[in-house]
């Protein structure tokens, strides 16, 4: 699993590349839960294009940092998710709490002029 | 169909549980399944391993995971076991959205349900667990590769 | 390093032989191998899986070859044995375009040889074969990956 | 293994895409044998461009084409390696018998002018 970050103010862009298991799902939740709690980051966008695999261990770690922000105000936003990995999300529930966008300028753009 | 029988037993790292997806995915293109079973065949596997290494062994990483293939009679047999802690309440642990783990969703279950034809745990209290999969295969023509 | 130890009991198909290497490489990407290491492991185990189905279960496909890895102290073991009809003359098999099949190159224990730090053959008539193969892998500083 | 095949007057040009070991081996050598005996080919070249791996079985088929076709007054040429495969077939000694070329045009050059 590859991490590539990217802060703009209070907005963390994460893009994801490889798959996210047990094994990376730490990682992932290390990486993100780091800048909550050290710059205050209260937006955290995930673009998972190059996202190969995902199960209930990776699904986890989105929802646990979706429930983490909520009571800072934050928000949790998902970009470019490839068809299979959205079809697992699907049986999960998870599309029905988590806001999803087809790319990261919408993502950004959604919230920022309101 | 050609019959074949692969056994993999491992350590209890998290590493390992991507060898588990590399190995049912390999043996579902020699059965030349479509892709997108292949992709759900990786999920179940990845579910049950994670689950002997989370919850059987909690994450001690000196343990042994087995993981059994079985491809005979038309059928994929799918044996994950470990030597764990074992589960308490199979039929509860199998709800949906039942965690014993907080930060955890209680899907794998699930998934695993969804994902394959037949499900079936055993598990006894300081024994260990085993959980069973069965994917029915298609009946194919004999080909020549 | 993490010490890691991953068993694989295969049937004796020539569709497997595939398999074990997509083990090896899985592993060896685990350890961080630089890609050439990694093909020349590739090309090691295939070597010895290839002769435990062709020469000793001469292709059979109703038999089982066993593969295992084991990593610790800084060594990569690789253990391929089967329970086949076993080696007559060790040393004179282990000569380079030595083989007992026309049809072969005699190269297999070459490129096991070339590949790894250090190759041991056992056998017994009638019982099968034992190759045992290191790699020497350099002391890494504990990486956070 | 993936095999691709193109026949012109009595040479046989075979693709090859996958990997080449003691289970695809005996694909390539039916296949190259075929041609051989029911349709009289003489010059056979073998494009490895898109092998991804290749051991000693694999080896092996190629040098008993080789074997086969040289009583016969035929030829076997090699085209697009790989350098990683080319690397194993110098350890093998192939190429001081077998001929290599960059590329299919100039496999087929080579003895059709002489
Ligand atoms: N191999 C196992 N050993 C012990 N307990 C297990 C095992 N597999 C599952 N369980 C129990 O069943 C519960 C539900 O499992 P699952 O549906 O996979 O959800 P999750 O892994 O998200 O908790 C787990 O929380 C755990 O208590
Ligand atoms: N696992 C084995 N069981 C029995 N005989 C073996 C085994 N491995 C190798 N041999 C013998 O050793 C010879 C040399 O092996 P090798 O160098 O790999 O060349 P090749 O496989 O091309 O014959 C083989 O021809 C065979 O007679």
């Amino acid at each position: 699993m590859k991490l590539e970050k990217k802060i703009e103010r209070l907005t963390l862009l994460l893009r994801l590349d490889g798959e996210l298991d047990m094994h990376t799902a730490s990682m992932v939740r290390q990486a993100i839960d780091l800048e909550i709690e050290k710059r205050g980051i209260r937006t955290v966008i995930l673009n998972l294009q190059d996202v190969q695999f995902v199960d209930s261990s990776g699904l986890g770690v989105i929802i646990g940092r979706y429930k983490k922000l909520l009571p800072l105000g934050g928000k949790l936003k998902i970009t470019n998710v490839p068809p299979h990995i959205f079809k697992i999300m699907e049986l999960s529930g998870l599309p029905k709490i988590i806001s999803f966008y087809v790319d990261e300028a919408h993502a950004y753009e959604e919230g920022r002029g309101a | 169909m050609k019959t074949n029988q692969i056994n993999l037993t491992f350590s209890s790292i998290p590493e390992n549980v991507g060898i588990t997806r590399l190995l049912i995915a390999s043996v579902g293109a020699q059965l030349d399944l479509p892709l997108n079973d292949i992709e759900e065949l990786k999920v179940a596997v990845s579910e049950a391993v994670s689950n002997a290494i989370i919850h059987g062994y909690q994450n001690n990483p000196h343990h042994i995971v087995y993981l059994d293939l079985d491809i005979s009679n038309n059928t994929l047999k799918i044996i994950v076991t470990d030597e764990g802690c074992g589960i308490p309440n199979i039929e509860q642990a199998m709800q949906p959205a039942y965690s014993t783990d907080p930060e955890r969703m209680g899907l794998g279950f699930v998934f695993m349900q969804s994902f394959m034809d037949e499900l079936q745990v055993e598990s006894t209290l300081e024994v260990g667990t085993t959980v069973t999969m069965i994917k029915h295969l298609k009946q194919t023509p004999i080909s020549s590769h």
